[in-house]
């Protein structure tokens, strides 16, 4: 996700195409007009259209692939999470996920986008955009964000994200929530939580984007967000039966792998994607988080030989993961090195934040939602106001150790702001579905699993081989 | 007729098999099958989390032969699947009343 | 796919910055030999290459990104197919997906191509394609189709639907098809049935296209064509034994979910590809695609949770492949509100087509490609007729609701020659076929299963786990 | 990968649309400044920037998203390679891929991309980009490499081609490797095997660009490369445990079948994104590669049935696999027909380098890494030599069959040189890492499986369904 | 009481399983085996490697029954897993002591 | 020395294997198996099929153990899976004549 700041930052930045090429374009209506009378008419059109910004196809090439990249994340979440969980609730892990791009897809179209982009207070944008406003969120491009690509090209990246961020939440209380409740949380959380945090960082009239707190690509809105949503709902729905004494090991390692797969390719359209150009902005974000993510799933195997003996895949893949997580906000305003500390850090934090914090804590995060998106996510929000640097994005800020140590405040600022508000309301949503339909299925319920119980399915039948 | 149930450590199945089908007793039933003796489970780590596999896999090896024959098939699966350490299985020797072969229909000891 | 007379309006769509750009390079042109006549030598090959179109490498690289997106659905079929048989005949239905890519690419480059797009008469191209033309299709954009990309990427992009086509009727007959006669009917039918179907629709010179029947990216050529040589073929090779009393549940949902999961990734290169620009059409076909399947998924799960009391992730994966159906052809003329009217009845129309309808008809259409391809595909191409606008697609006609009722009975005139044609031609392969090398497997091979019947492999092998 | 003439090339042969807006830029500073005296001011930037070459935002996006394609290359070849694999082996082979991601990735920003491709010598490159040379290697493009994007873009995009080449090797030594001798071996290999040959084959001062061996995409650096490095590493790590008389059948043949299409979806940025630009170029190595794969998957599945009665996924897969490995260094010179050729003699020469070759020689060449990337890798190579043309590629040079004999020549020493300095330089790593930490697990691990015995994991808990 | 243990070609375990309900003795466990007996291995051709599939999968299906029934069963077991060529597979009687339904605690031929 | 083959819910496998440690009879072996005696299946539905799953998945048990302990350990699994509704399981006691351990070639009851 664009930082709109960056917007016209990246203007700067690559100055020398894209503003040249504008500039190229008014000349010569200029001088068209002297040389070329009889070309009048035909410039004329021209002449106007020059004053509306012009899609440039590389950019909305770029956006388009970045979005498709960011669709497949989501049912590539469903596969890392349904690796861990038991056989008996996979389908239920899955559809969990599967049934968010359903819904949010719908209700982003109808009155998600409006109330997240649209121009509007600095806590909420306004209605204008329902249903994309009748043809205003359009082919040609919006004059706010994105000025070089479709303004449906823009929102149906936002969409995507508008997508994961609810999917994400489904690890912390996965095998244990109702699906009626899920259905029905769906759509409250996402107009009351996401869309206004959306507002508050990415909108240009948001409080947190005019405050100065950087977020390129959504730690906050889209990981602290979650976090802290997953915390508000497992202490109300509460601990699995059993847990931890008979918690069991995952039950499909490859398929845990193939979704971490998946969110690392398409993490390059999430996060490289956000400069909303194929630009220098572009590559150098798709680079660092590369980087990042490798050094973390690294570290992340090297803490678990020195505690546990052995590096697992699973480890590798969580740190992956914790990479990810840590240098999406950073990832428009860091250069390779800090990528490399970020991620480093990455792996230290949500290593011990799912090991250490969370036995000492005790809640039951079943898939460490808290401990990776959570804590990596809050690294990497304080990260970006350690290393951000202006010779990387001239939009942006520079950071602590470029003598910016405000700026290390103003990132603080924003993360608790996004721990409080979507844990509170997070919460009063959990009260209202619990009293509405219940939020945990019954005991005998969870015993035999969530997907006969909530499904009627059953993932495999290899036993029904044959006959 | 006997049953000879041996639970066996996985990885000696071929082995046992061949050695088997060598002393000419071919017919067999294998399952997979988990458990644990005085082999206890071992330990796996994710993510700080102690998951406890105490039952381990193994395999069961059935075989109904003539009561003359389970001496030597005995000592045959204990030869070939020994490995001296804790985990090595056991074999478990019980009576069968009768044998059919579905193919044909025959009974008793010529249908084994 | 592409629907010729929308590239001319797609130029005019986006008339502000692609014309622009020719016209200042003739303006150029001009004023260059006027006050420049130093550089003369070097432009005068400029002003040669200003006649031919040039590469636009925003549309190209969105063109190649979206062949990429389009090949890697017709392996996630195998996937989504294969998730739904039974064990013993996973390799065979995988395979059946998998050998057509192999064949078709070859076939499409050698003769198909030619057959479909070059210039012929109403019913079928010429040959002077074939082999590529020795060149004709090369590097340099088409004059006919594209005509900002080189032609070699419109080619290879139509290759694609060419391979996934066939690909989608193994669905019908899976479990019971012998693979040699499958190996024989692919060039055949290639040949016979899609490339007229693709000449009639696509190519300048086809009659659907005169015609007027608009289909954006395959409603027709790829959904009903499939279908209805699907119901060619069960009618020839009759239902699975057994069927329906002891139809066995899908062996591995997660499998059929990733499936579902790369199709939707890949119909956006299906989709939004066939703008043949990264232009604001291809963002607009792109959020109509992403709206119209969530909108499916969710309304089948809705109506599975009415007749069945549960939802299942079946239903909602099958919900959003009837939705991807459903929106093809329309994808480039109606707007997002319409997308999801087309969607809702899309899960509507293939809920009902694979319950009841199938069960009143009685044939063993296995994985539904009737229910689901046939019903969708035809629901599409009538919404069209009902939805389509100008103001998403110039170059497209005013659909029913916009007081243009006679666009409804054109599409249908296109929807019904589509069935019967390929109906019936496919009926006169599946005859010779059958003649041939015969077309299903002994009741023995069919017990066993395909794996080991036709392959003499077996999909799994966790039982052999150790030693 | 791009071989660096083609650069030059590329431009030449796209003249009419890239070279003439550089021109046309010229010319315009020079009009501008006499007729449009008041915009001097803000031409002045222009003008400097003129000079440094520019960012084309379409050869970018393609580009980032070749890249992207490149990545999930790595972890489907982990599928790949996995679901041939025993199970009790499957996640420490997913592991021993995953792992290269992670460490290459810092390796290459660290001083793997400097060794390859910085200014130095005709063996190896200079130290001046370590570290990226401290925003040398930056936004703006390099003057020497892909001259239209970002260099960052050109850098992470052959740092993906440095991770997938050490993770090909570990199919012949799968089953048993010590993860600590891999860890240790992969930094080491990068540093002494790959890079040198990087900058041999890429580099604009490297030995065999300057002598003209053409390899567009790899053919020698990565495939001949991984291949004879993994020659060298199993003869000192020896035959499996009951190997050849033991040898189980592959544990999922879904999980292979997903790995391949992933490698098929990603080779496409592998191949034509090696063009470095969404040029024509691009679309006609696009459409090589899929022509080759499938002629190459089409073949096997020919001589299995002949030889075998019965083709099998497995055989079209390796198949197409082979078919992806030559036409890699061909990609970028050869035509749609040509490559058909490649393809079929790929299928021809692994399918007996896999099955007679590898009988007769008795080494254990687990999951045929020699097989297919040693013996197809060659053919390719020499195929480039015959069927290359400048009609594809003005920068490449004519082939055999266009009667430059001498190429053919050029060829075989490029192919000579990789085997041989490949071959050594990693059997003195070997001897190294064997001394240090071991290469091979003691009997009764291998007996236990990797699994067990190196990760303490154990890929799939079905059995533990419910409880 | 009887144990009768079938191991019968999977394929057939539907069809037995009916025509066992139709008997009126639904109460059986149902068990995935491999195994040979007269019937030898398939063979997988991979990459020109043989690999040897010798053991087959089979399904073991177990019933416990009263003693005057175990003809009765072991006749319609035959009956509808006989193919007639090998591999057809066995069946298999011996004596359990005692039975016990676990939801009531009854015990012996009332809990079968 | 008997044989005593639990067939339980799957869900129950843990805490009988907890009671049955600590009752201190740690040997056993675990299948898992479908069966159905009262309790019928489930029906699955998918696009309008209806799927009859008529075979639950349950877990054996398996534990050969002394004449003098089959009481005690009957009565701990009856305890620990007895929930009381249709689909609980059974119990089945059977004879065993020899068992011999794998490791040391001991025999008898001993080798238990
Ligand atoms: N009393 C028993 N009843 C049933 N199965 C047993 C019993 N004792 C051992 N087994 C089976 O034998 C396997 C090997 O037992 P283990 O105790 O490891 O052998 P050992 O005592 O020779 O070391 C176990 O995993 C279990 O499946
Ligand atoms: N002696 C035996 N002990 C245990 N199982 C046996 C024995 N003989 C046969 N079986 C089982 O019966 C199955 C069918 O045996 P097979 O030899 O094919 O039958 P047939 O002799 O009627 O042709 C085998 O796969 C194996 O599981
Ligand atoms: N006669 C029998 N022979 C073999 N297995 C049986 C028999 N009766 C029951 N079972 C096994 O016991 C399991 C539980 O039986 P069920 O009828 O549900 O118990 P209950 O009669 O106590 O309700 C079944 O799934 C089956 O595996």
């Amino acid at each position: 996700m664009a930082l709109c700041v960056q917007f016209c930052g990246e203007k700067q930045l690559i100055y020398n195409f894209k503003k040249e090429r504008e500039m190229r374009k008014e000349a010569f209506v200029g001088m068209s007009s002297v040389f070329a009378l009889s070309m009048i008419a035909l410039f004329a059109s021209n002449a106007m259209a020059g004053d509306a910004p012009t899609i440039d196809t590389g950019d909305n090439a770029w956006l388009l692939a970045s979005s498709a990249l960011v669709l497949i994340m989501t049912p590539g979440l469903g596969l890392f999470y349904g690796g861990m969980v038991r056989t008996k609730n996979m389908v239920n892990t899955l559809w969990m996920s599967f049934i968010v791009i359903c819904i949010i897809s719908v209700q982003w179209v109808l009155w998600g986008y409006s109330l997240s982009f649209a121009p509007g207070g600095w806590f909420i944008g306004g209605l204008q955009w329902c249903g994309l406003g009748a043809g205003a969120v359009g082919q040609a491009p919006s004059d706010l964000y994105a000025t070089t690509v479709p303004h449906l090209s823009f929102m149906i990246f936002q969409c995507m994200f508008a997508v994961i961020t609810p999917a994400l939440m489904t690890g912390a209380f996965a095998e244990r929530f109702k699906f009626s409740a899920w259905l029905l949380l769906i759509p409250l959380w996402a107009s009351a939580v996401y869309a206004p945090l959306a507002h508050w960082v990415w909108a240009s009239d948001g409080w947190l984007y005019k405050f100065g707190a950087l977020d390129f690509a959504g730690g906050t809105v889209v990981h602290i967000c979650s976090a802290a949503s997953a915390f508000a709902l497992i202490l109300f729905v509460g601990k699995r039966k059993g847990y931890p004494a008979e918690v069991k090991p995952p039950h499909n390692l490859p398929f845990m792998m193939l979704g971490t797969a998946l969110l690392w390719f398409g993490w390059f359209g999430f996060n490289a994607g956000s400069a909303v150009a194929a630009s220098g902005l572009a590559a150098s974000a798709f680079v660092v988080t590369n980087t990042a993510t490798a050094a973390a799933g690294f570290t992340w195997s090297v803490l678990e030989w020195i505690h546990h003996k052995k590096p697992t895949i699973l480890g590798a893949c969580s740190g992956a993961v914790a990479g990810l997580v840590a240098i999406t906000p950073a990832s428009g305003f860091v250069g390779p090195m800090a990528s490399i500390a970020i991620g480093v850090g990455a792996g230290l934090a949500c290593f011990y934040g799912t090991t250490k914090m969370k036995k000492a804590c005790g809640y039951d995060d079943a898939l460490d939602v808290i401990g990776i998106h959570g804590v990596g996510g809050t690294w990497g929000a304080w990260a970006t106001g350690i290393f951000c640097t202006t010779a990387v994005n001239p939009a942006g800020f520079d950071g602590a150790i470029y003598g910016n140590i405000a700026q290390m405040g103003k990132q603080w600022i924003g993360i608790l702001a996004t721990w409080f508000y979507c844990f509170g309301v997070t919460s009063l949503l959990a009260w209202f579905v619990n009293a509405v339909v219940g939020l945990r299925p019954s005991e005998g319920e969870e015993i035999s699993g969530m997907d006969i119980s909530q499904h009627k399915e059953i993932a495999y039948h290899y036993e029904s081989e044959q006959a | 007729m006997k049953k000879i149930e041996a639970i066996i450590r996985p990885e000696r199945l071929t082995i046992v098999k061949d050695a088997l089908e060598e002393l000419g007793y071919p017919g067999m039933t294998v399952t997979d099958v988990k458990g644990h003796g005085a082999q206890r489970g071992i330990t796996e780590q994710w993510r700080g989390r102690t998951f406890r596999v105490d039952l381990l896999s193994k395999v069961k090896v059935e075989l109904i032969v003539a009561d003359s024959d389970v001496e030597k098939i005995v000592q045959c699966i204990t030869k070939e699947s020994q490995t001296g350490s804790i985990g090595d299985g056991k074999i478990f020797i019980s009576n069968i009343e009768d044998v059919l072969r579905i193919r044909t229909g025959e009974r008793g000891e010529k249908a084994i």
